[in-house]
């Protein structure tokens, strides 16, 4: 990104975010806002997660996607992963992080679906490509 | 304070004028490195995603660029401090 | 060698985009009934594949960005949901047929009901969707599918009154026996098969999953341009045989073994060994591309991890929506529901799909953040517009069309 | 909500119950002599290949299966409609042992090729020849 303008809703919103090495964190799918002493909004964090997505699109099917997403948590009060916009390294085609996935935190779907279904299939762990 | 509570809000000037709907917010770091928010682009129309036509030197193709264009008229980009957000 | 096998992503996506169950008897129903003269829809359809696949495959090698990345990315979260339910119906749709051609086709072969084989041939597919390496997949698949050039060679065994095809090339009307409406509605059937969107989110999907780069554009462009031109000259080819064996005796076509026969007739039972075993092939490889595709596009849409490069523990999500996908397509299949017929439906759908799949990839291409110098030239984007109309049109036309004409009946 | 179902399964019944016109009844006999002509001309070209060794028991069988279930629901499909008049009785009369003759033929040539009986095969394909004849007549008799 050559220019010094970021745009919200154009740079960062629905832009896929992928960790140090490529692997897919997530999409934003909201951006959270810090507000500076003289009363302007930064951009402090962004969001990842159904639940955030659900509420940003609205309407009947955006309130059932978030209910899902809170259903899925098991513990505690359901919150979007939140990155702090100080771990974003490059805003390009994607936005990458200077972190490795593994040290955020695991979907609760994904960790669900790998304990419950995947992971009980023989060849689960088996190497990819 | 979320992006999505601020996107699509209509918004008056100081003077109480209706500017239209936020489409999007641009930032510019701060001292502290921080993307402080600095002009907001409103549009009069329904807010849609603008599909990128709106940020400088994007033109092609063409006719998209005309038809783009067209569909947001009068969209543009207003200072932050010239805007009254409490207005609904 | 490595540079011709270099080529089977192309070719794989191409036989599950022209030559998969649906079109086989698409095309052969054509054939029948219009003889030649809807031919040039094929070759529009070819071109704007060409284009469209060119422009994605460049985007996934510079910006390694898949197709449904751009979509979501452009037209935002709302838009993008509408597209994913869309695209993912039709491919679901399509993936079902194919499960159930593969049936058909080994009910080809054993005279055992193809309902008996659907259980079994989609368990071997999730296994290969489970276990197979890509690449392997895609050489074993696309390669195989070549089986069906037999085609060419029976058309042109059957020695067809070349000057009456090519008048009916050039004469782009309906026959006396058809009038306007089912004339519109296969060319709208047969474009929309010829784009269909899952190919782009395949072809840019493989892409990445072949870890393209920019220095791979020259593969990208290979692939492309082999690839989705095989797969017109064998849908040509379907088609000319059928207009050869069954407008005189105007006759209509509507099962794979009808589609197998002028072959028979051509070249006797090595020849029909050889097209089963295409058939075979080709359905078996848009199986896996739209088992893949339906995995690829709601992973994408959410910003999963996806694809076979990782162990499936790894992409739980994704490899989940596989695996629903499979059992969803069988489902619909032990409703007894005609496999083709469920294509001829899917195809009516994704007619109506496929603008918002190719707007994104269209105004991407012109993106110099993701492509710097890469961008579209004026060329394509002229091409890249004009195609955007056309299927603006089919979009807009296919369903009155389908009503209108009670599915061309 | 309760309403607007309700009104949609009473135009459904209403539909089935409803007198069939003499136009409908003919594109019926239409789409089923259509049928009959495409099962009759894949039957009988099948046959020909088979008779000269270019295909296997397996495909013939399924393939002539295929083309004796359609033309089972021509038939079917023919007999079940109303008949509205005399007009669209004498079409019937017309049509229906054509119908019939296509179905035993197919049959005939399928127990010809099972059995290894060239003779039955091959009278079932000329005769499969001769009817698909008086079936495109009729068709085109219809359009």
């Amino acid at each position: 990104m050559t220019n010094e303008v970021l745009r919200v809703d154009f740079d960062l919103l629905d832009r896929q975010i992928v960790d140090l090495d490529g692997h897919p964190v997530g999409k934003v799918d909201d951006v959270e806002f810090g507000t500076t002493a003289d009363g302007r909004p930064f951009v402090a964090a962004i969001l990842v997660g159904h639940h955030a997505l659900g509420e940003r699109i609205g309407g009947r099917l955006g309130r059932w996607m978030a209910a899902v997403a809170r259903r899925l948590h098991t513990t505690g009060d359901p919150q979007p992963l939140r990155i702090p916009f100080e771990r974003v390294a490059e805003i390009g085609s994607a936005i990458r992080l200077d972190v490795r996935h593994e040290l955020l935190n695991t979907p609760a779907l994904e960790l669900w679906l790998r304990d419950n279904v995947i992971g009980r299939i023989p060849g689960a762990s088996d190497a990819g490509q | 304070m979320l992006a999505s509570d601020l996107l699509g809000r209509p918004v008056r000037d100081r003077d109480g004028k209706p500017l239209g709907r936020v489409a999007d917010l641009l930032t510019e770091p701060d001292e502290h490195g921080r993307q402080r928010v600095v002009r907001v682009l409103v549009t009069p129309r329904r807010r849609g995603r603008l599909l990128g036509f709106e940020r400088p030197g994007i033109q092609r193709p063409w006719l998209l660029e005309r038809i783009s264009s067209l569909l947001h008229r009068g969209t543009r980009e207003v200072p932050w401090e010239d805007i009254d957000w409490s207005a609904e | 060698m490595k540079r011709f096998l270099a080529v089977t992503l192309g070719i794989l996506t191409a036989i599950g985009g022209f030559v998969d169950i649906g079109d086989l008897v698409a095309n052969s129903e054509t054939g029948a009934r219009f003889g030649m003269r809807l031919a040039w829809v094929v070759v529009v359809g070819v071109i704007g594949i060409c284009l469209y696949a060119e422009m994605s495959g460049r985007v996934a090698a510079v910006s390694g960005r898949p197709v449904f990345d751009l979509v979501r990315e452009r037209l935002g979260a709302r838009v993008a949901l509408a597209n994913l339910a869309g695209s993912y119906l039709v491919t679901l749709l399509t993936l079902s047929a194919e499960i159930g051609g593969v049936a058909l086709a080994i009910e080809l072969a054993t005279s055992v009901h193809y309902l008996l084989w659907v259980p079994i041939a989609a368990f071997v597919l999730w296994v290969v969707l489970w276990k197979v390496k890509f690449e392997p997949m895609e050489r074993v698949f696309g390669l195989a599918g070549l089986a069906l050039v037999v085609f060419v060679v029976a058309l042109i065994a059957l020695d067809p009154p070349w000057a009456q095809l090519g008048q009916q090339v050039t004469s782009p009307v309906p026959p006396a026996t058809e009038d306007w409406g089912t004339y519109g509605f296969f060319a709208v059937a047969l474009f929309a098969a010829a784009m269909t969107p899952y190919e782009v989110f395949f072809f840019s999907s493989g892409g990445v999953e072949e870890k393209w780069t920019s220095r791979d554009l020259a593969i990208s462009r290979v692939n492309v341009f082999v690839g989705f031109p095989l797969g017109g000259v064998l849908s040509l080819a379907v088609m000319g045989c059928a207009a050869v064996v069954y407008e005189p005796l105007q006759a209509q076509v509507d099962t794979l073994g009808q589609t197998a026969l002028p072959v028979a007739m051509a070249l006797g039972k090595l020849g029909l060994v050889v097209v089963i075993l295409g058939f075979f092939a080709a359905t078996f490889g848009a199986a896996l591309e739209t088992g893949l595709s339906a995995g690829y596009t709601v992973a994408q849409y959410f910003g999963w991890q996806w694809g076979k490069l990782v162990r499936p523990r790894q992409a739980a999500r994704f490899h989940t929506v596989v695996l629903i996908s499979v059992l969803l397509g069988v489902a619909l299949l032990l409703t007894t529901a005609d496999p083709i017929a469920i294509t001829e439906y899917s195809l009516v759908f994704s007619a109506v799909a496929l603008p918002l799949t190719y707007l994104p990839i269209l105004i991407v291409a012109n993106d110099r953040d993701y492509l710097g110098d890469e961008v579209n030239s004026p060329l394509t984007n002229v091409l890249g517009v004009t195609y955007l109309v056309i299927i603006l049109v089919a979009a807009i036309a296919a369903v009155p069309l389908m009503i209108l004409t009670g599915m061309g009946s | 909500m309760l309403i607007s179902l309700g009104a949609v399964l009473l135009a459904l019944v209403l539909l089935g119950v409803w007198p069939t016109t003499s136009g409908q009844f003919r594109s019926t006999v239409e789409s089923s002599v259509q049928d009959a002509v495409s099962s009759v001309g894949t039957a009988r070209t099948t046959g020909q290949t088979a008779l000269r060794g270019n295909t296997f028991g397996a495909y013939e069988s399924t393939v002539l299966d295929d083309t004796r279930k359609s033309v089972a629901t021509a038939i079917t499909d023919v007999v079940e409609s109303e008949v509205p008049d005399q007009d669209s009785r004498r079409l019937r009369d017309e049509v229906l042992p054509l119908l019939q003759e296509s179905a035993r033929l197919i049959g005939d040539l399928g127990t010809g090729l099972d059995s290894d009986d060239r003779g039955l095969a091959s009278s079932a394909t000329d005769g499969l020849a001769e009817v698909g004849e008086r079936l495109t007549a009729a068709l085109e008799g219809l359009r």
